[in-house]
């Protein structure tokens, strides 16, 4: 790698960094704009993390250490997830992009959430954790799964970067069966791990449905704008997984100044599709009763199960 | 109207005379203390159809209570010991209503006392005990845009165990101010009990002091056009609030902006947006012209239509119906235990609605069908209001089409007496009663029907999950301000 | 529900209106320009004393409700409807005499709030005991004829992540410590906005089981929003124009 | 280092390291024996700590190159008592060492366990396992095994906890017979009782004798990892003995049991290629048996039964590797290299956060008096450095990168998704383990969170949590040691790993090359993610520093929260017990009162083996034990009178067979 090269690459982390309010931003304006208003400007999330990186911290007194570090614990698994996941040209730390990593890094940032939730000692942040621990023993294996068809299904071991380069280089061959069945079960798995509809409501202003943001109710000031960071970062990074790794034609695979910008355009083409498309299936559907939820994951559980057995069987 | 049809009875046999009422299918309506000083009178209001009548029962300090025979009575009895200091004997469970209080005495005690001290009463944990239960705290500060008020849930995980609701946040001692020489002014505070029903608490507290006035036919035929436009928001705002509350938002917003073109052609027509003022003892604030009318009459079909249509969004979404069907089951028997009325009630089977059995103002030359369903969930609550809405705009089209020329308002004086006022409010039964005496308004009762309500949502949320809880809530939309009054 | 979805995104015709039509409905008050007697009449009808005349005809646009008997009820027609201020940032503003007429609001709240949480603005609305019109109006402010959401203000549900106390109600004594507490809970910087006439003075309910007179005795209040209830509209302008939005 | 080259040096440096070790305790035995002061205790537990360190130096000599094989200058009738310490043996004498070590310090500190006897007993514990892993003869195996089950079982003596104990002896006897049976057998098959002679015994005596002996091993062995049906003892006993004792269980007998049954089925026996049926067999016992261990940890009320079953679904996941790589080693060598390498980096793994988060249990319960998770909260605050040293087990339990359990998982499910099957039903089989090692991580990982949330953060829900006890000085030493092994261990995984191929090669034959490394993702990669997070974490704290902060109460939406007003243990995993139903008997009853305004509410989970398996048998159990326990008179001598009867018997089984 040359000079220019790890320049690219930091180029590409950085943005992937600096997109994700912007695509929390355009999932909100489609949503508004479906709800017949105008809706927020599209950089509305770069403001409110602003305002609140200069508000002070409120904390309960019975907050522990914990829960001052939950946020970097956050931030730290987001941030290196960025640098993992191939954007526009393979992940910053390609070389040690691994998926099993990956799906338990993941896992750090569920984990901290879960336990920062049980900090301050109300009954809320307790049940948003006890909810999201339902969800994630079916959405964790699932991911798991999903990713780890493709690990089996390109047969190149277990790097995110030569595994979407793999796909991408079959072309069209690659489409097969397990690759679409994973496919939708990440879909699913996306929409549950962000805690969006039909899973969670991210708007909702109701204490006691909360999921996601049970366990965010005691945070303010630094610690909220990381934890909302985090969570934008989290939708950005799942998105463009499933644009880079799952469908990653159009990808850049080699450092042309041509592929370059085709990669660049087609990787913006399918992050906007895809936040149509949840700003669309959020729009269209009413959340779902808590205990619905496992017969959705459950669905998505055996779907990836499903890609990973026709895999061996066809 | 005036209440002339009054039995007294000695205190100690009271219980016993609401009991035989009962049992002739009469039903207590409204039960409080007018005090004296010293004694006070309990007053109990009961209702047969169309007939109303009143017990009246001399007490000191205190008096065998009527709830150890009749359940109903067990609520009032409640607020009379807490307002009046008068101890109903043998109640078993006298939980506060208000849990600050500033000074010794009792809100509505007639006697001065000493206002420096502040009481706390706190409030009583929840009845039910044992391995991992917890109880969730709700309120009074929520996190959606609504009124103030405590719920404590049980729960050892999600399912609900037990629920208690303790209001009172609201109390500001409506029921005191209202005392006083008798004004025409005192329509302005009763439309603020409740702002969202200004024109049904309104109306109530005109009914009373009208007496037996002849309101001009004009004047009646505005008053149910207001009290159905009323009844019209308050539906569509429930509607649309289920699924606000289920994150069915596209329906949502389309629900608000059919609300909101109420809204503002309540604005333009009747200058307020909530109908506030416009009610006035002895006939209706504004004319109609005829311009006024023909944009109401395409106003409410437009909206309507469109509470047809939010009506089809729910229903054509299998996600919400899921969501709602079989949620929050009050059962008939428990809505008839519980003495529920209005869509509640007719959500639960019970066929009930003061429009029809009392009709007031113009309601007796309309014709409407009462509305009902059996199943009690939410969804049998929401199916009832978006039903009401389409009876509600057939009244008000009949209403514009018989309007006859005439005046809108009439004098009259207010006479002794005790009054009451009955009226089907968006919730349901209202009943505000008056002790007028020499020209003063000796004591004044407000019964919002969320106040009878309050206790039926405590068995409806039994065995749901808590997530479930608002969606409930929502759809018994009962208020928090007419029960602390 | 797809096709309506679908036809809401792309369609080009909106009920959301821009700034400038909605302060186009502006709220009237009674207002008597001169010429008044001093007969006392519209003191004598108005349910909540906003009125006085023992000095100059004066009005008290934070206990005023709107009701506009005075004017009805003045014998010489002195009473006129006029446009009420949309906002004040003290309580003293909004005492109006013959010699000081009502004029539109100036200025903005602290500087530093402003610029802290003017672009960005989390609202937690606290009930202290209002008659739930008030509420019934801010549960509008997110309908799409409104969608305050394009300014970048939302409605949150703890008070942790509130910018901002819209505050309702005359402050009963049964809420006032709930009311100190969620104020407590909330992050500075952060502001207060008495909503409606019985968070500026406790209006009809002054009389009442209430602390004090309106919210002001419990908490410092940046921005009264006068109004019973005040539409949404203006909540919405009062709250850009004091921040220095527009 | 030269001297060291000569054979005579080398062997009389091998009789001292054997003295050394074996000295010091038996002489704490012996002195248990004899004295009954407290102060002796601590001489005791001294003397134990002294041959612990000595066994650490196992790892070094061996690498140094001294032999340790040592032949007891006395022989029986059936062979002779030798002893012989091969590689993978010397790494665990080694890691079992420092935690038995880490754990008798922290008896002497927390002083809650200790007394002569129970000092004394940990003294013939380590003896035990020593001699166990360091048996090269049937005799000083199934001898010394006989003993860890005797020892344990008298240490798990506190208070009323008979029927636990019972259980737990009559469960390990159940296993120690199927180990005498086919450790009998084997040896009756090899003609020598001499351990490193045997080799590719299954060769001998038939693919399906050999089957039904490697079946017979593992569910021998089973009985004290808490196989599927035979966990039923752990919690029981786990919650009920001293927390010391349940520790040495989970650790170092754990250990014992996984090198046994590793160098049995891989050395001894040998794997042949029809062998994959059993091999099914255990994994779908293994699976099923973590499956149910994570289930049923997340229910548990008292946190130590939390820690038992989350042992059983550990313990599952290893001897899934070890039946995985009976697989694998016909199809693909190098991953069986990989899986073998993951089980057994698994076993010091979790010998390293169990040992350290039982004796945070330990220290809670000493400092608290508190056994019901239920009742715990808030001991962040009071005990911040034992919330810290805990949080550190607790991210090693759930396996959250950079931490040692990561590693281990990571290797797992690295060998369990790379390998390449020949035959498409075999192949079948990588989705549903694979599935299930998911399931369980996470299941696991929100049973610690659990764990961990509701003893040490939110508000105490009892008086003793509301102000604990001070820790004891030096309790917290062995729990920082053990936590920066953790992450130590995380960190420097792959050294590990390169220690564990000799042995891996040595004991199952597999050609050292191609190395595990090449079938590997990036073999740095715990390192390098260990380095990246830190720096990652460094920079985040540089850009967004902590900024101003204010401290109030925890928002109550207005009103005062009370003591019930928090999130409840049994609350947080009720929806996955109502999601999982079926796996639980769960019953909840509520009673209402006779005025119908009071009720109580009671929930209990009671273990399906338990119930329908357990109960019938153990009421039997319960009126025969009666009957023991009229003999035991506490008196040591008469337990060691017990171990005494129970050798000879081994003897006369042995003999006979």
């Amino acid at each position: 790698m040359n000079y220019l090269e790890i320049a690219l690459m930091i180029l590409q982390f950085a943005a992937l960094i600096l997109i994700s309010p912007l695509i929390t931003g355009i999932i909100r304006k489609i949503k508004a704009r479906m709800q017949n208003k105008v809706g927020a400007s599209i950089f509305q999330p770069y403001r409110d993390l602003h305002k609140l990186l200069k508000k002070e911290s409120v904390v309960s007194e019975n907050a522990s250490f914990f829960f001052r570090l939950v946020p970097y614990i956050s931030m730290t698994a987001m941030i290196l997830l960025a640098a993992m996941t191939p954007f526009v040209y393979g992940g910053v730390i390609a070389p040690y992009s691994d998926v099993i990593a990956m799906v338990y890094i993941f896992t750090m940032f569920r984990f901290a959430m879960i336990v920062g939730g049980l900090e301050g000692g109300s009954a809320f942040g307790g049940m948003g954790s006890s909810r999201e621990v339902m969800m994630s023993v079916l959405i964790e294996p699932a991911l798991l799964i999903s990713i780890m068809t493709l690990s089996a299904m390109t047969g190149v071991g277990f790097n995110i970067t030569d595994i979407s380069g793999s796909i991408n280089a079959a072309g069209a061959a690659a489409i097969s069966p397990a690759l679409l069945l994973a496919g939708a079960a990440f879909v699913i798995t996306m929409v549950a791990e962000n805690t969006r509809v039909p899973f969670d409501n991210p708007d909702t202003h109701l204490e006691l449905t909360m999921v996601h943001e049970g366990m965010l109710i005691e945070y303010s000031g630094r610690g909220l704008a990381m934890m909302e960071t985090a969570s934008m970062l989290r939708l950005t990074i799942f998105m463009t997984l499933l644009g880079t790794v799952f469908f990653p034609w159009g990808t850049a695979m080699t450092l042309s100044i041509a592929d370059l910008a085709l990669s660049v355009a087609v990787i913006i083409v399918k992050l906007l599709v895809i936040a149509f498309g949840i700003a669309l299936l959020e729009s269209i559907i009413a959340k779902m009763r808590v205990f619905r939820m496992p017969n959705m994951l459950t669905a998505s559980f055996a779907l990836s199960l499903m890609a990973m057995i026709s895999l061996y069987v066809l | 109207m005036i209440v002339t049809d009054t039995t007294s009875c000695d205190s100690d046999l009271l219980a016993q005379y609401v009991k035989t009422y009962y049992s002739d299918g009469w039903r207590m309506i409204s039960m409080f203390a007018s005090e004296s000083y010293p004694g006070a009178t309990i007053n109990v209001l009961l209702r047969r159809g169309g007939e109303i009548m009143r017990i009246t029962s001399e007490v000191v300090d205190s008096y065998p209570a009527v709830a150890a025979q009749v359940p109903a009575a067990s609520l009032f009895e409640r607020v009379i010991y807490e307002m009046n200091d008068i101890h109903p004997d043998g109640h078993g469970n006298l939980i506060p209503a208000i849990y600050w209080r500033k000074g010794d005495g009792h809100p509505l005690q007639k006697r001065p006392y000493d206002t420096y001290n502040e009481i706390r009463i706190p409030i009583p944990n929840n009845p039910i005990r044992g391995t991992g239960v917890y109880e969730i705290p709700v309120g009074p500060v929520h996190a959606g845009v609504i009124e103030p008020g405590h719920f404590r849930f049980s729960a050892a995980g999600e399912p609900i165990l037990h629920l208690s609701i303790h209001l009172g946040y609201n109390h500001k001692g409506i029921e005191k101010m209202m005392e006083g020489p008798v004004s025409k002014n005192r329509t302005y505070l009763a439309e603020r009990i409740s702002g969202d029903n200004a024109v049904a608490h309104g109306l109530a507290c005109a009914h009373i002091m009208e007496g037996e006035a002849e309101i001009p036919d004009r004047a009646r035929r505005i008053r149910v056009i207001l009290a159905e436009l009323e009844r019209i928001h308050n539906h569509l705002d429930i509607v649309a609030g289920l699924c606000t509350d289920s994150a069915f938002v596209v329906a949502a917003a389309y629900g608000a902006e059919v609300r909101e073109e109420l809204l503002r052609t309540n604005r333009r027509i009747f200058g307020s947006r909530l109908l506030m003022g416009n009610i006035v003892p002895g006939g209706v604030k504004r004319d109609l012209s005829d311009g006024d009318m023909s944009e109401l009459e395409s106003a409410v079909m437009k909206v309507g239509f469109g509470a047809k249509k939010l009506d089809g969004y729910i229903r054509k979404t299998p996600s919400i119906v899921d969501r709602l069907e079989t949620t929050g089951i009050l059962s008939n028997e428990n809505a008839l235990r519980y003495e529920t009325v209005g869509v509640i009630a007719r959500a639960s089977g019970i066929r009930s609605d003061v429009r029809a059995e009392v009709p007031y103002d113009a309601y007796g030359d309309l014709s409407f069908s009462l509305i009902t369903r059996d199943k009690g969930d939410v969804m049998s609550r929401c199916a009832v209001r978006v039903d009401e809405i389409a009876e509600s705009v057939s009244l008000i089209l009949q209403c514009l089409a018989e309007m006859e020329e005439g005046e809108i308002r009439t004098d009259f004086k207010t006479p002794d007496g005790f009054s009451c006022g009955l009226v089907e409010s968006p919730r349901g039964e209202l009943v505000h009663s008056a002790d007028i005496r020499d020209g003063r308004i000796w004591r004044y009762n407000i019964r919002d029907p969320s106040f009878v309500n309050w206790p039926s949502m405590e068995t409806a949320v039994m065995d749901n999950i808590v997530p479930d809880f608002p969606l409930i809530n929502k759809s018994f939309g009962l208020s928090y301000s007419g029960n602390d009054v | 529900m797809i096709r309506k979805s679908l036809s809401n995104l792309l369609s080009f015709k909106r009920p959301t209106e821009s700034v400038e039509e909605m302060g186009s409905r502006p709220l009237m008050m009674p207002f008597s320009g001169g010429g008044c007697d001093r007969c006392g009449k519209c003191v004598d009808v108005c349910p909540v004393n906003a009125i006085s005349v023992s000095d100059e005809w004066t009005i008290d646009l934070g206990k005023c409700i709107f009701c506009m008997d005075c004017i009805s009820s003045c014998p010489g027609s002195v009473i006129t409807e006029v446009p009420a201020p949309l906002y004040a940032l003290r309580r003293e503003d909004l005492i109006f005499r013959e010699s000081d007429p009502p004029r539109e609001s100036e200025g903005t709240v602290d500087a530093e709030k402003a610029g802290v949480i003017g672009s960005s603005m989390a609202i937690r609305e606290l009930d202290t005991g209002s008659c739930n019109a008030c509420e019934a109006e801010v549960s509008c402010i997110s309908a799409p004829h409104y969608d305050i959401g394009r300014f970048g203000i939302k409605i949150v549900a703890s008070p942790r992540h509130a910018d901002m106390l819209l505050v309702t109600g005359p402050m009963t004594n049964n809420m006032w410590r709930a009311a100190l507490e969620t104020y407590e809970a909330m992050p500075a910087p952060k502001a207060v906005a008495a909503m409606g006439t019985c968070a500026i003075s406790g209006g009809i309910f002054a009389e009442g089981d209430v602390f004090g007179e309106g919210v002001k005795d419990t908490m410092d209040v940046d921005l009264f929003i006068p109004g019973c209830p005040p539409p949404p509209e203006r909540v919405i302008l009062a709250i850009l124009k004091a921040f220095g939005r527009q | 280092m030269d001297i060291f080259n000569l054979t005579l040096q080398n062997e009389a440096l091998t009789v001292i390291f054997f003295a050394a070790v074996f000295i010091p305790a038996l002489a704490g035995t012996i002195l248990s024996l004899m004295f009954r002061y407290n102060k002796v205790a601590n001489l005791i537990a001294g003397l134990c700590i002294t041959s612990c360190a000595v066994g650490i130096a196992a790892y070094p000599l061996r690498a140094l190159g001294v032999p340790l094989s040592y032949t007891f200058p006395l022989s029986s009738a059936v062979g002779d008592y030798a002893l012989a310490i091969d590689q993978i043996s010397s790494v665990m004498i080694s890691l079992s060492s420092v935690i038995f070590m880490l754990i008798v310090v922290h008896v002497v500190k927390s002083s809650s366990d200790s007394g002569c006897r129970y000092s004394g007993l940990l003294n013939v514990l380590f003896i035990a396992s020593f001699l166990c892993m360091a048996a090269d003869s049937v005799l000083v195996l199934l001898i010394s095994w006989e003993m860890i089950t005797l020892s344990t079982f008298l240490l798990a003596k506190k208070g009323n906890n008979d029927r636990a104990r019972w259980m737990f002896f009559v469960i390990a006897h159940i296993g120690g017979l199927m180990l005498m049976c086919a450790y009998g057998y084997l040896a009756w098959v090899a003609g020598t009782q001499t351990l490193s002679d045997w080799n590719g015994l299954g060769a001998i005596v038939g693919s399906t004798t050999s089957m039904i002996l490697v079946l017979m091993i593992v569910m021998g062995f089973g009985t004290k990892l808490g196989l599927l049906p035979f966990h039923a003892w752990m919690p029981g006993l786990y919650g009920t003995a001293p927390t010391h004792t349940a520790a040495l269980l989970s650790t170092v007998c754990s250990n014992v049991a996984v090198l046994t049954i590793f160098k049995s089925i891989y050395s001894y026996i040998g794997v042949t290629e029809s062998m994959s049926v059993i091999a099914f067999a255990i994994i779908g016992l293994a699976a099923a048996t973590a499956l149910w261990g994570a289930m049923e940890s997340l229910v548990q009320k008292e946190p130590k039964k939390i820690l038992a079953y989350s042992s059983v679904e550990n313990m599952a996941l290893v001897i899934l590797c070890l039946a995985l790589g009976m697989i694998y080693i016909n199809e693909s060598p190098v991953f069986a290299k990989l899986i073998l390498i993951a089980g057994l980096l698994h076993t010091l793994n979790h010998s390293v956060f169990k040992s350290l988060m039982l004796m945070t249990i330990d220290t809670v319960e000493d400092c608290t008096g508190e056994k019901n998770i239920g009742r715990m909260g808030g001991l962040a605050k009071t005990l911040p450095l034992l919330a810290v040293v805990s949080i550190i087990g607790v991210f090693s339990m759930a396996a959250i990168p950079p931490t040692n359990g990561f590693v281990s998982e990571w290797l797992m499910i690295q060998s369990i998704m790379g390998v390449n099957l020949q035959s498409k039903g075999m192949s079948l089989l990588i989705p549903l383990v694979l599935a299930a090692v998911g399931i369980c991580g996470m299941m696991m990982a929100a049973s610690y969170a659990r764990l961990y949330g509701f003893i040490f953060l939110g508000r105490p829900r009892s008086d003793g949590m509301r102000e604990p006890r001070p820790m004891k000085n030096g309790t917290l030493l062995p729990m920082a040691v053990l936590a920066i092994l953790c992450v130590g261990m995380g960190f420097f995984a792959t050294v590990i790993m390169d220690v564990l191929t000799t042995g891996v090669v040595s004991v199952t034959g597999i050609a050292p090359s191609p190395s595990y490394r090449s079938v590997m993702s990036e073999e740095m990669l715990p390192l390098i993610l260990g380095v990246l997070i830190v720096i990652t974490s460094v920079a985040v704290l540089l850009v967004v520093r902590p900024g101003k902060e204010r401290e109030v109460r925890t928002w109550g939406c207005g009103e005062d929260l009370g003591k019930e007003m928090q999130y409840s243990s049994i609350g947080f995993s009720q929806p996955l017990v109502r999601v999982f139903h079926p796996f639980y008997g769960d019953t909840t009853v509520v009673r209402e009162t006779k005025e119908g305004s009071k009720k109580t509410v009671h929930t209990e989970f009671t273990e399906p083996f338990v119930r329908y398996l357990y109960m019938p048998l153990g009421n039997a159990i319960t009126a025969i034990s009666e009957k023991i326990s009229k003999t035991q008179t506490n008196r040591i001598q008469t337990y060691f009178g017990y171990v005494l009867i129970t050798l000879i018997a081994v003897l006369l089984a042995v003999r006979i067979l």
